[in-house]
């Protein structure tokens, strides 16, 4: 008998799987431990929404069976605004890819956490731009190639951990594709929070990022996650120079400032009492 | 209850009677008293008001809210609909119910923020890329724009398309007498929404008139709501024949439907001879104008059309077929005769006076015009 | 000076509170004494700190364009103010200025009253809060377009909790003063 | 493809990233198909192959569980 | 040199041997190409890429660059064309030449990102809010892609004004073979700059063409730009008779030179019947069919608008006087037709062909098509 | 004998004095500041561009004898990049409103940033949309009222100088239109750097944030600035209830990494080379 | 207006913020036209009243300049 | 096969290389024979993975539609392109196939020929790298439409520098492959 995974409960039927991913594409693995964290917490599917922008990674709602908008480049957590403030109680959770969030979204990121607007983020971040073919990114790193920087890129990058802290969100975490136990954990986490969290999901992206970056094999991706993401504390230990070629993962932010949902239903509340 | 309200008020008393329970928006010249109004009057109501980065993630949020039912509304003038347009683009092809006012300025860019002028007629239509979906509606006074602000709502959730009511700098900021009728009065619409089991949804499968029912998010239907091309079930396609007739429903449903969506006014048009088109607060000028040249003798008669878009094609031709001459007076270079030329295929000849200067157009001008023309 | 249709205009500078001024004049034509009335004002950038403006209509059939072409009284409080807005009146149309502010009278005007409007608000009712509706008041009695019984209930009905009284008293100081300056 | 394992062939795109990162080394590419093989008797049951492969193709079956 | 190149590689090679040097962008399908061959050629000609956040950004850095004294270009499709519309308006109203590339994909939204479309013909003209001036030309094979690139910098440089390159999916992403001209041979064209000192220089007094001289920074004329109506001076006015004059000027400029800058193509039309109207690759398609029909016997020619925007009305007139019928396929639902039908008056009948499905017209449908309205 | 400031030295003739803010305006007095830093500079006024967007305080262009460019609201950053990288050698400088700045123009203000664009940045910040009337800016403060926010402020409030400094500007530094000679300061080190930066002028606007917050005359606000702004070395030692009230001002940031002009022009450099 | 304080009478748009921070109080606001009057003597050129003046309307001479 | 218009399709999986070996195509007959060619490819989250097509038009004569209509040789590299792509073709056209991974033919093709072109690669030349080399060799020989000398020298101008022999035998190959399998 062929099993199935908790998985495969929240994926659409007959929606031509496999999906449209590469082979090896990190994303797939991303959205394995987005439903498994959604499977944790134990909803009711009819009151999730998973909303997303433009981009590979913003293929994901299509594959799910929650309430999925697939919204213009960038807006996604605009879009996602709206229907947050018509649900106050659904779980809304929006998955950007890098370029999506911090590029042309960038604005509406920082004021999504500068309001700490109720809403679960998942950046899939693999340093590229990937549905259009593989130019540069906000986070793409500097010196690496991208086919608008061929030369390598001279623009530093985003950490998108730090502009979520900076800006105000209530929970900031990143793990990778590799790390998927504690990705899947921290989106776990981050659902169970109010206001504005972020789990960025360091992934990578074989076709346009590995191709031009040596990393063409999806396992070297993984291979590099593996060998270079540590968790925060020991990261933090390391010295300048290890610091340059190592990254942190773990747990950034976890506070519990009050979201605007809660702040705009007291507001609701305190002058209809006013009348 | 005689009162006397702006434009700008009538517009958004009359949204929070039409139902309206989200608003999303960011300020600009001259509709801001809308924001400011709905960002007070909404929390009374238990509804929700927000004030967006910019009017790209206001016409963003207010689809978002739509989705998750609630009526919901933007305000903007010009440069704001310019930001708009590309996810105006994205309500069409979604169908999603919105409603954006749009209190013309003088453009183009930043051009004259507080003079009247009528120049987004065009971007109204052609704005967003692509073919999509749309009506726009232009009242003329501040009775009418609590009444066209109430149907224009009732089209938009009627018919799953983004609504632009436009106004004008003139109307929306002028005060004048209207007589509110009593919320409960008003007519009460809510949206279609499915009649089958979860299963046996198909979220765009379109009924007779072209429109699927409406589900909202947390409903139950879990359906997928995207920007590209899709079939009935709302999953992307690249099939060339649902591709095919996915789009013939979206723009048929406005096609399909016009007599029901077109709305105008003939004012002294039984005898007529000549005939003003005019819309907003030119329609004013022309009615005033009107008056002093019938005095003169003059049989000349108003056509005023309140939906702008689609245009009223057969009811113009219908009107104007004892008519040796069309004045289309407008406060743009010519947006509204560009279209009575199109339609009226040189059956009589369409006289345009654009006046481009920041000022309305006064009665003795148009007069003098008409005299000279005739 | 009895018309269907009166145009008035109303000038200051922006804090003088003369686009509340129009409203409570048009509120009593259009909501008091049955008539019809529109309002309008300038915006923008203008009107910032400079002169700004008030319009109102009122006539006993339906106003259509809301503009004013013709205008009947011009009501100036500032010098800046009437340096910019009498060119849209008629040399032989009501003039009404604030005689402490406006010093320089605009040329060739035939039908000019000056009014003390800011000392009497400041030496009468001791603030200048006042001085819109003295002016608005008298506006009303000169134009003959607005019964006093709607003047009353319009500025009642818009003025703060607890200056009623207050403005009620300037309203009929306009009006007193609006019969002794008449010409 | 027996007890431990569960795979759905026809979703697998033969990255190879299963195969890779097995803790036990258990599971081989075949060279022709291009698909995973599992040495289920080396399968220790940890799950990571299901957890990383992104197409969903393989189910581990729990510890314990028949 | 001969060459195998895509439609976009051809936009881009052209572009900088008509010496632009100055790239901002964003990626978007199906116009990528162009930005990326930008990264890679202009630094090696001094000149500037960058890779915007987005497509409003886009269109304000290329014109920023322009002022800078830089020929400037951008290219995009159809959603990022939408969100470049506020700061188009703003290059029309400061005139400030700028080139932007739209290759067009199917809408709306997103649509259909990888198909063919011709549906951003409207958009092109009359996205931006407001009454503003704007040139849009259309090739339709690789080698006029590279003509009409170095055309459209040439109009944006000497009318000082935006001009929208379209292109379509189609003659894109295409190769086709192209005899490159060496770069020496392409006419140079310089700016028109001032020839008064300093503070005799009224940035936008109008020549008598209506197109003032242009300086850019930094080269001793210390004017002021701005998006609000201003006077010759440059400084922002709310006279009402500077607005009309420069607004007059603003649309003059291009009304008063619609023989400069249009356009337009006719093939076999000296002793046609009937005529067909088409643009970019469906002008391909059309030529092919025209081939067939008249080995069948029929008498039928091809108009073919080069420059789209201003669109070719009188040329329209005089070309179809002796037809009998004009037929106009277009990958969209009638935006061209329109303008025939607007155009013509109902002299002649317009039969337009409308698909919308994701594909290009074959030959063979368009073929069956008019045979079946002759 | 009337005397000229160097202030009038930079003013246009002819250009309609007084100009259109509203009496006690504090943007005049950031503009003032603003031409002694220029002039302090010693620079050819053909090589000085000012760019704006659109607000009261994106006026500032329209008075001053130098390259102007007023833009479309919150562009400013975006239309400013085109004209440094044509004229590299151009001082270029930006002023923005606060809701220019970090409202609409939020993403280009981390962009630019981000990429270390070579632009000097003055942003006036009046806690409000000032030209509109006074509804809320991403400014304003938490609690505040606006024409939008009559129940007072429920959104949190964006730090400009936090925003800039943790996304990578050269300089930083904060001053208000009553420390007039501090600000002068700042914007005069900041015009020395290279890369982005940012001089944060804090502003009082009394017809629209004082009207609705108590602060209506003009003198309000600056004795509000006067009480409650202390440089940052003496803030850092106040009490975390102190630091609820009061408001640190000075220097944030000042490093020296390069800007994106240099790398760009290294790049031709060593791509011509290549050749 | 003398010899250390130049006034552009016209500019000024009577804010009050020159006597309201005049470290000498050397400034006062003249009732009736709400413009600034100065005490010459009183004042000690430190300039401040040139510097917050938001309309440009003050310049004072420099210390030790005739 | 001599023909005016000559329509080629080459199809199989992403990493295959059949655009380039579609633009050489192109660049030998355009180029260096002098006549008319188009080449164009499919885009788009379809291209990504899965099948992929790249599409030549030879011509004497100028060509306009540079769409296929009339496909004369289809080449399937894998099972999933020939399952999409077969549709376009006639029945009684040319259909080549990679004889390794396109297994199951489809049904009523009169003139299929199957060519172990993988095998080859890997077996002959020890890579699969020039599997489309050697493919686009057989092609340009089965249509005719292309002369050797333009082949090779397309080639040539294409390949990364140091494979320009490896490539060259392999164009060869292809070409002897196409008379060999000849029907
Ligand atoms: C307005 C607009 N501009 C550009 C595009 C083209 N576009 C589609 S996806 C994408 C980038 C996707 O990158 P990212 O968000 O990082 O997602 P990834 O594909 O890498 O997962 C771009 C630029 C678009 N669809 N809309
Ligand atoms: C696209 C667009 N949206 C809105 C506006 C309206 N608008 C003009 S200025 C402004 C806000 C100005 O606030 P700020 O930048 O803080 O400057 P201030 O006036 O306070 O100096 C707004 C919303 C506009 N001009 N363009
Ligand atoms: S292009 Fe990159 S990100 Fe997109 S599906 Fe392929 S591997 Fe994944
Ligand atoms: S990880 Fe999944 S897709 Fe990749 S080879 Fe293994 S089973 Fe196949
Ligand atoms: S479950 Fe663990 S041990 Fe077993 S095959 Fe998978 S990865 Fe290897
Ligand atoms: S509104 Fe405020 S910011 Fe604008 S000019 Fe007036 S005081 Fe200054
Ligand atoms: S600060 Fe300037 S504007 Fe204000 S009162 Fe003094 S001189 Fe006048
Ligand atoms: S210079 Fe100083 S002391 Fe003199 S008046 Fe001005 S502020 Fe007062
Ligand atoms: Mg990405
Ligand atoms: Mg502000």
């Amino acid at each position: 008998m062929i099993e199935q995974s908790v998985v495969h409960k929240y994926l659409r039927k007959n929606k031509k799987f496999p999906h449209i991913w590469c082979p090896g594409c990190g994303h797939g693995v991303i959205m394995g431990s987005l439903l498994r964290a959604i499977d944790k917490m134990g909803v009711d599917r009819n009151n999730v929404a998973v909303i997303s922008g433009i981009g590979c990674s913003s293929r994901t709602p299509t594959y799910l069976d929650f309430n999925t908008l697939h919204t213009t480049h960038g807006r996604a957590l605009a879009f996602a605004t709206g229907v947050k403030l018509a649900r106050p109680d659904m779980l809304v959770i929006v998955v950007m890819g890098d370029g999506d969030a911090v590029g042309i979204g960038g604005n509406h990121f920082i004021h999504a956490a500068r309001r700490n607007m109720d809403l679960k983020v998942v950046v899939y971040n693999n340093n590229i731009y990937g549905m259009t073919g593989g130019q540069a990114s906000p986070t793409t790193p500097s010196g690496k190639k991208a086919t608008t920087a061929r030369y390598g890129n001279i623009e530093r990058s985003f950490d998108i951990c730090d502009l979520a802290r900076s800006t105000g969100a209530n929970y900031v975490a990143r793990a990778t594709s590799y790390h998927v136990k504690q990705l899947e954990n921290y989106i776990y986490k981050s659902f169970n929070k109010k206001g504005f969290t972020v789990v960025e999901a360091v992934t990578h992206c074989p076709t346009t990022y590995g191709r031009l970056n040596s990393l063409k094999e999806p396992v070297a991706g993984m291979e590099f996650q593996k060998n270079n993401f540590i968790m925060k504390n020991l990261w933090d230990k390391l010295s300048d120079e290890e610091k340059q070629v190592k990254f942190p993962m773990g747990e950034f932010v976890d506070v519990d400032k009050e979201g605007f949902v809660t702040k705009y239903l007291n507001l609701i509340e305190s002058v209809r009492q006013g009348d | 209850m005689i009162k006397l309200l702006q434009g700008n008020e009538a517009c958004a008393y009359a949204a929070l009677a039409a139902g309206v329970r989200f608003f999303a928006g960011y300020p600009i010249t001259p509709s801001t008293e809308i924001a400011e109004i709905m960002s007070m009057e909404l929390p009374k109501r238990g509804g929700k008001f927000i004030q967006m980065e910019d009017e790209l993630a206001s016409m963003a949020a207010i689809i978002g809210g739509s989705l998750g039912g609630l009526k919901s509304m933007t305000a903007t003038s010009g440069p704001g609909l310019s930001l708009m347009q590309e996810n105006i683009g994205y309500a069409s092809i979604t169908e999603t119910p919105t409603l954006i006012v749009n209190v013309q300025r003088g453009g183009p860019s930043t051009g004259l923020p507080t003079m009247p002028s009528q120049s987004d007629i065009m971007a109204a239509k052609w704005g967003s890329h692509g073919d999509h979906p749309i009506i726009v509606t232009y009242p003329h006074t501040v009775p009418e724009i609590y009444n066209e602000t109430i149907r224009s709502v009732y089209l938009s959730e009627k018919y799953r398309v983004p609504v632009i009511l436009l106004l004008d700098e003139v109307i929306g900021h002028m005060r004048e007498k209207i007589e509110i009728p009593d919320e409960n009065t008003i007519e009460k619409f809510d949206r279609k929404v499915p009649t089958v089991p979860n299963d046996w949804f198909f979220p765009f499968e379109g009924n007779l008139e072209g429109v699927p029912p409406f589900a909202s998010f947390g409903e139950g239907y879990r359906y997928h709501v995207t920007g590209l091309v899709h079939d009935v079930d709302g999953f992307p396609t690249s099939k060339h024949s649902q591709i095919e007739r996915f789009m013939n429903r979206l723009i048929g449903k406005i096609d399909n439907n016009v007599n029901d969506i077109l709305k105008w006014e003939e004012y002294n048009m039984e005898d007529a001879e000549y005939a003003i088109l005019a819309a907003g607060c030119i329609a004013r000028t022309a009615r005033d104008t009107i008056k002093v040249l019938r005095e003169k003798g003059i049989k000349i008669g108003l056509i005023r059309p309140v939906t702008i878009w689609p245009f009223m094609e057969q009811p113009l031709i219908n009107a104007t077929k004892k008519i040796k001459k069309l004045f289309v007076p407008e406060l743009n270079l010519g947006m509204l005769s560009l279209e009575a030329n199109r339609v009226l295929k040189g059956k009589l000849e369409v006289c345009p006076y654009n006046k481009i200067n920041g000022e309305i157009i006064y009665p003795s001008e148009l007069e003098k015009f008409i005299e000279e023309e005739i | 000076m009895k018309k269907k249709r009166v145009e008035i205009r109303l000038s200051g500078s922006g804090g003088q509170g003369l686009i509340l001024g129009g409203v409570i004049l048009a509120e009593a034509a259009a909501i008091y004494d049955g008539k019809n009335a529109t309002q309008s004002q300038s915006y923008g950038p203008e009107a910032r700190g400079g002169a700004s403006k008030s319009e109102v209509i009122i006539s006993d059939e339906e106003i259509l364009f809301p503009k004013t072409e013709n205008i009947d009284v011009l009501l100036c409080l500032t010098q800046q103010s009437c340096d910019s807005y009498v060119c849209g009146l008629e040399k032989d149309r009501l003039l009404v200025v604030d005689s402490f502010y406006v010093k320089s009278l605009p040329k060739d005007y035939t039908n000019v009253i000056s009014i003390p409007f800011t000392e009497i608000a400041r030496d009468e009712f001791k603030t200048p809060m006042v001085v819109n509706i003295i002016a608005i008041g008298a506006i009303s009695e000169m134009t003959g377009s607005v019964s006093k019984q709607a003047m009353e209930k319009a500025v009642l009905s818009r003025v703060p909790k607890g200056t009623e009284e207050l403005n009620k008293k300037a309203l009929h100081r306009g009006i007193e003063l609006a019969k002794q300056y008449k010409k | 493809m027996g007890k431990k394992i569960s795979f759905y062939e026809k979703w697998c795109k033969g990255c190879g990233i299963c195969a890779a990162f097995c803790p036990k080394k258990c599971i081989t590419m075949d060279e022709n198909t291009n698909k995973p093989v599992w040495n289920e008797d080396e399968c220790i049951q940890c799950g990571f192959c299901e957890l990383r492969c992104p197409d969903f193709a393989i189910v581990v079956k729990k510890k314990g569980e028949k």
